[in-house]
């Protein structure tokens, strides 16, 4: 789950990181009356969730209360990569003489927390990462230490040779750290993190991640989650158990597992056919999850055929049986269906769908290739 | 010979009151697996399938010796049973359970490295030796006893892919599903190496997917430590950037973590990679050809 | 240092670790108005930082109000082991079926926080601990874990067959090892928590004991600090930098190091003299803890001689001589001194020593024999 | 030989700015401790006795190769000093620091063991190897080279006891103030065992002190497991029960931890205790002569 650059600033300041003096706003007289407020010059900044917005130009510097009008009515209702632009974020304009880059992240190899470092703050860290790989400092966390001070210390020496810089840095990422474990976060970022002329570090943007296995104990975080409409569908899903991901094609795909319904969209494409959405029904199914799997696929007008490739295991193929046969009882389904069912209770279910006489194929590759013949007929 | 698991493992099931521990109990013992515990706290002194329920995992291992544990148990208590498991005395852990969170993995996979305890999982379908021991969820029947060891991000891919090594007569030493999470216990490098150390298994099949650089680095292992024949296959080839499939770990960001840059990885170091499912078994008897 | 059981139990409180409704009473009076409060029986309990209380009288039940009201002019104004009771807890009486004791302390052999549990509570555990050690459960908790669910677990299925004790169980050992920590705690007791009528668990008695080395993060703790005259001595002589014991000796002693104090004590009572306290001046000493430590020598009037004992290393002996030589400057001594130096800096010291004249000695046996002398002229 | 420190030891100093770090390293070095580095965060550059300061401990050691420290920072710093130190990769670290809250004790002591590090103290005068290297506070003039291993929870009773030694005729192999906090670094047990396994050291004194029960654990452990001869000594014999003497391990309760009871667990496997300090190295001498 990700939230806006003014939200995760507000977690920041929760915890004592000092961050500019700012305001969201959603219509151009807002914009002009923080500008009021804060005093020349503001940065107007779009909130979108997505990345790129500087590119788009979405980040405009306001000199005087016209420009600011001019950025807001500019920046408002833009679209940047599907997202429209309904708030800004207006900060006001500080003088500063160097860019840092900070994040924190979880690191797959050492199955630790990492915290990366960069004097080449500013730009995109993909970039830094892709051209100048050296100039990113990485410390894995030992879980059991935690962002101790020599370790905050240890990297804040890579950044600063200040000592006043030095000892804002540690305390700033211990603070960080904290943020991070206390919100079950998956990525804190700052970028830039910048020292004023005043001497003073300061969080100039925030990037928050979180890891959605673990919203359920995070409700304050989860409250702050605006999903698009996409991705509505895709909670809407999870609630009933299933992983839907819409994609642009028209064979409608029911699959259990990530990896063999990632396989399955890939063996749809080879033949030369396009699925129209990643749908995992996950292992320990019911009977229900396949009603509402067929409910969330007949929703998608796209969809000329549907391909059911189940392999059970955790998954019962009884249950998905039953499941489906309950669906095609409760709802119209015009389209033809193709399927099929092997492992745990294969043979129970194959009986069980025997009555509705569907046609059954008995390997992935006839499937897609059935599935593909009808929906070119 | 086989890894990590044989008939002598004994099994405590964590968990194992409900409904999906239950039910693949059941679906383990009928296997074969030497199941001789399960875990239900509170529910001490009952039995499930005619297995004795305690307390504690320690109360198990002590009555029963057990040696490895699986966890059926729900997402946000997963983190704690593994540390249960581990501080009990058990050799290996399974988890099954989904949707653990990542700093819960973070925890337990450090305080297991701490005890020397190997863990498969969180959020995988468990590991067989055929005709010997199955821990998790894998539909035995599908499984023979044979030569290929497997490993696999994936649960369902792997049945798909097993039951075509199956068909063409190659049988499987041990298969295990490694789990598709961010924070996971033993990955491709530990299993690589524990294929090669054991004298049973003759050829390698490793199947991957797209996200994160797992796929990369075992290539680098491979080429560094393996002397027995490789082969790849890697899901999500047609995956849209940005978008997660399913797995914690199925996303491509940033241009890394493509289907395509792991297979190249894989080719370059003369590790073939099916394109399609099955391809797969043709590949690998080409493999062991070459090699005799 | 300690604090008292009502003082310990609104710590307790504030974590939700249910205890008994009471109120804290400095006269009858207000024992009588709390007793009407709660209704009777009441418990009324003296307040006193020292064990054995219960042995003492200083704990009574009272079933009228009358009852209430003898019982707290017979504790209040109490004598127990030395400490004058001021101050009486009246608790609501409560029906309980079951005591167990628990408790948290530092183990020193797993350098770890140790978790003790048994069975046997209501009595003094150290009873326990010599006629049935196997009574008592003991539970190392790995600083890495803390107290995880498992582990709390563990230690309530030994208590508790009932579940649903055990679940009370796991959240209040949770809570009391989080309180542990938070407060630096080296021990923090419950005995007794008992099962009451109604089936739930409620510490009817705590105990909480502070690391002294940690208080200067703890400043709510030290602020609950209530030293005796004695304790107050110490407490000044340790912001002095001294460590200071009051015995009942006339041989005042300044030694550095606890283990050589220990020892000098030992020598002067081996050929029998009597030490006057302990005195450890501390390592790193400056010249100003000298002046220190002979005003505070002096302020006990037993003191008939001055036995001064150093054996430099990070002590310097030239600091200990000018702080000697300053100190005879400012006060006014009118009692023998006898001296020996050695290690760091001992040739200086005696130098400067030297010109005040006193006598030098050059073992610890004869110092004590010598101070021993002077004592009995 | 000797055991922990040798004339091969390198040390960093860590707070080597103060006023007793830089006292005391003048009197290492000047003893012919090789002091090769200091730590002292926002002093890198600068030098004390000529000794390079740098920020960080893993700064010294990759510039030095120091492979031990020793640290002198304020008690609420001491904690982060020894995780610094063992993460940076020094294989012994001697903490002097007095006042160090025993949960920043319990949290290092942990972190070390899991990295295989060794630690002395806190709140200990450091060990020497006398004529090849001193680390800690201790007055080198009082040791001499020899054949007698010490360890000892006390500071200056130490000095005592060596100098008693040395105008004996008693030098020592390596003498170890292992501190008096309650959670402490190597304990008893530990330089026991090294003291065994030292081809140079002949003899062991032990020199505890009320509180605990290391002496009783030190007793049985050399009932096991030492062959060669021990001497004891224990301080507090007249020390009135329940008062903290300056130790903080140094209290009686209940009845337990008296020096009575450690005098008597010695003595009843052989090992004699000197009553008074002068004792001692007759009763050394005395062992010896019996060995042989």
């Amino acid at each position: 789950m990700k939230i806006h650059e003014y939200q995760s600033k507000e977690i920041f300041s929760r915890y004592s990181i000092p961050v500019t003096n700012e305001t969201v706003c959603y219509t151009a007289d807002e914009v002009v009356a923080a500008t009021t407020k804060f005093g020349l010059p503001v940065v107007v900044k779009a909130q979108v969730l997505t990345g790129g917005r500087g590119k788009a130009g979405g980040v405009k510097l306001a000199r005087t209360i016209e420009e600011a009008r001019e950025a807001a009515e500019k920046i408002l209702g833009m679209d940047i990569k599907g997202y429209t632009v309904e708030k800004v974020l207006v900060a006001e304009g500080v003088k500063f003489n160097s860019e840092f880059y900070v994040g924190l992240t979880i690191d797959r190899n050492s199955k630790s927390v990492i915290f990366m470092a960069s004097s080449e703050g500013g730009v995109e860290i993909e970039e830094v990462a892709k051209e100048n790989p050296d100039a990113i400092h990485k410390f894995v966390i030992d879980p059991d230490l935690g962002m101790t001070s020599f370790v905050a210390r240890k990297i804040a020496f890579k950044l600063f040779n200040d000592f006043s810089l030095v000892k804002q840095a540690v305390d700033l990422f211990q603070k960080l750290y904290q943020i991070f474990l206390d919100t079950d976060a998956s990525l804190v970022e700052i970028n830039p993190l910048v020292v004023t002329d005043a001497g003073n570090l300061l969080a100039l943007d925030g990037k928050m991640n979180f890891d959605d296995n673990a919203l359920y104990r995070q409700p304050a975080i989860e409250a702050l989650n605006e999903p698009d409409e996409d991705e509505k569908k895709e909670i809407a899903a999870k609630d009933s158990g299933l992983t839907y991901i819409r994609l642009d094609g028209n064979i409608g795909c029911m699959v259990n597992g990530a990896g063999l319904a990632m396989a399955s969209m890939d063996v749809i494409k080879y033949f030369g056919g396009n699925p129209a959405n990643f749908l995992d029904i996950g292992g320990s199914s019911s009977p229900q999850k396949v009603i509402d799997a067929m409910n969330l696929l007949m929703s998608d007008k796209n969809v000329k055929v549907i391909m059911i490739n189940i392999f059970g295991g955790i998954t019962r193929c009884d249950d998905v049986a039953r499941g489906l046969v309950t669906a095609l009882d409760q709802m119209k389904v015009d389209i033809p269906i193709v399927i099929r069912l092997s492992g745990t209770n294969a043979e129970e279910g194959l009986r069980i769908i025997s009555e509705k006489n569907l046609p059954i194929v008995n390997s992935l590759s006839e499937a897609a290739k059935e599935a593909i013949r009808l929906v070119n007929n | 010979m086989s890894i990590l698991i044989n008939k002598s493992t004994k099994l405590v099931v964590q968990g194992i009151t409900g409904r999906d521990g239950s039910f693949h109990t059941g679906k383990m013992k009928a296997y074969g697996t030497n199941v001789v515990a399960g875990v239900s706290p509170g529910k001490g002194g009952q039995t499930v399938h005619d297995i004795p329920v305690f307390n504690t995992v320690e109360d198990a291992v002590k009555a029963t010796g057990a040696n490895t544990s699986v966890i059926f148990v729900p997402a946000p208590l997963a983190g704690d049973a593994i540390l249960e498991a581990a501080d009990a005395g058990v050799e290996l852990v399974i988890c099954i359970s989904e949707g653990v969170p990542t700093l819960d993995m973070v925890k337990a996979t450090s305080y297991l490295k701490k005890k020397g305890v190997k863990l498969i999982g969180a959020n995988c379908p468990g590991l067989i030796t055929p005709e010997e021991s199955m821990i998790g969820i894998l539909p035995g029947n599908i499984f023979k006893k044979g030569n290929v060891g497997l490993m696999s991000r994936s649960g369902t891919l792997t049945y798909l892919m097993v039951s075509l090594l199956t068909s063409a007569g190659l049988g499987q030493s041990t298969c295990v599903g490694i789990g598709g999470d961010p924070v996971a216990g033993l990955y491709y490098q530990e299993l690589l190496q524990m294929f090669e150390d054991d004298p049973e298994t003759e050829a390698i099949v490793l199947i991957g997917e797209i996200g994160g650089d797992a796929e990369e680095r075992a290539a680098q292992y491979i080429k560094d430590h393996i002397t027995k024949p490789v082969v790849a296959f890697i899901a999500g080839q047609t995956a849209p950037p940005g978008k997660r499939m399913g797995h914690a770990g199925a996303i491509i960001s940033s241009g890394s973590g493509t289907a395509a840059e792991k297979i190249a990885a894989f080719e370059s170091i003369g590790v073939p990679v099916a394109r399609l499912p099955i391809e797969l078994p043709e590949l690998v008897k080409k493999r062991l050809a070459e090699r005799k």
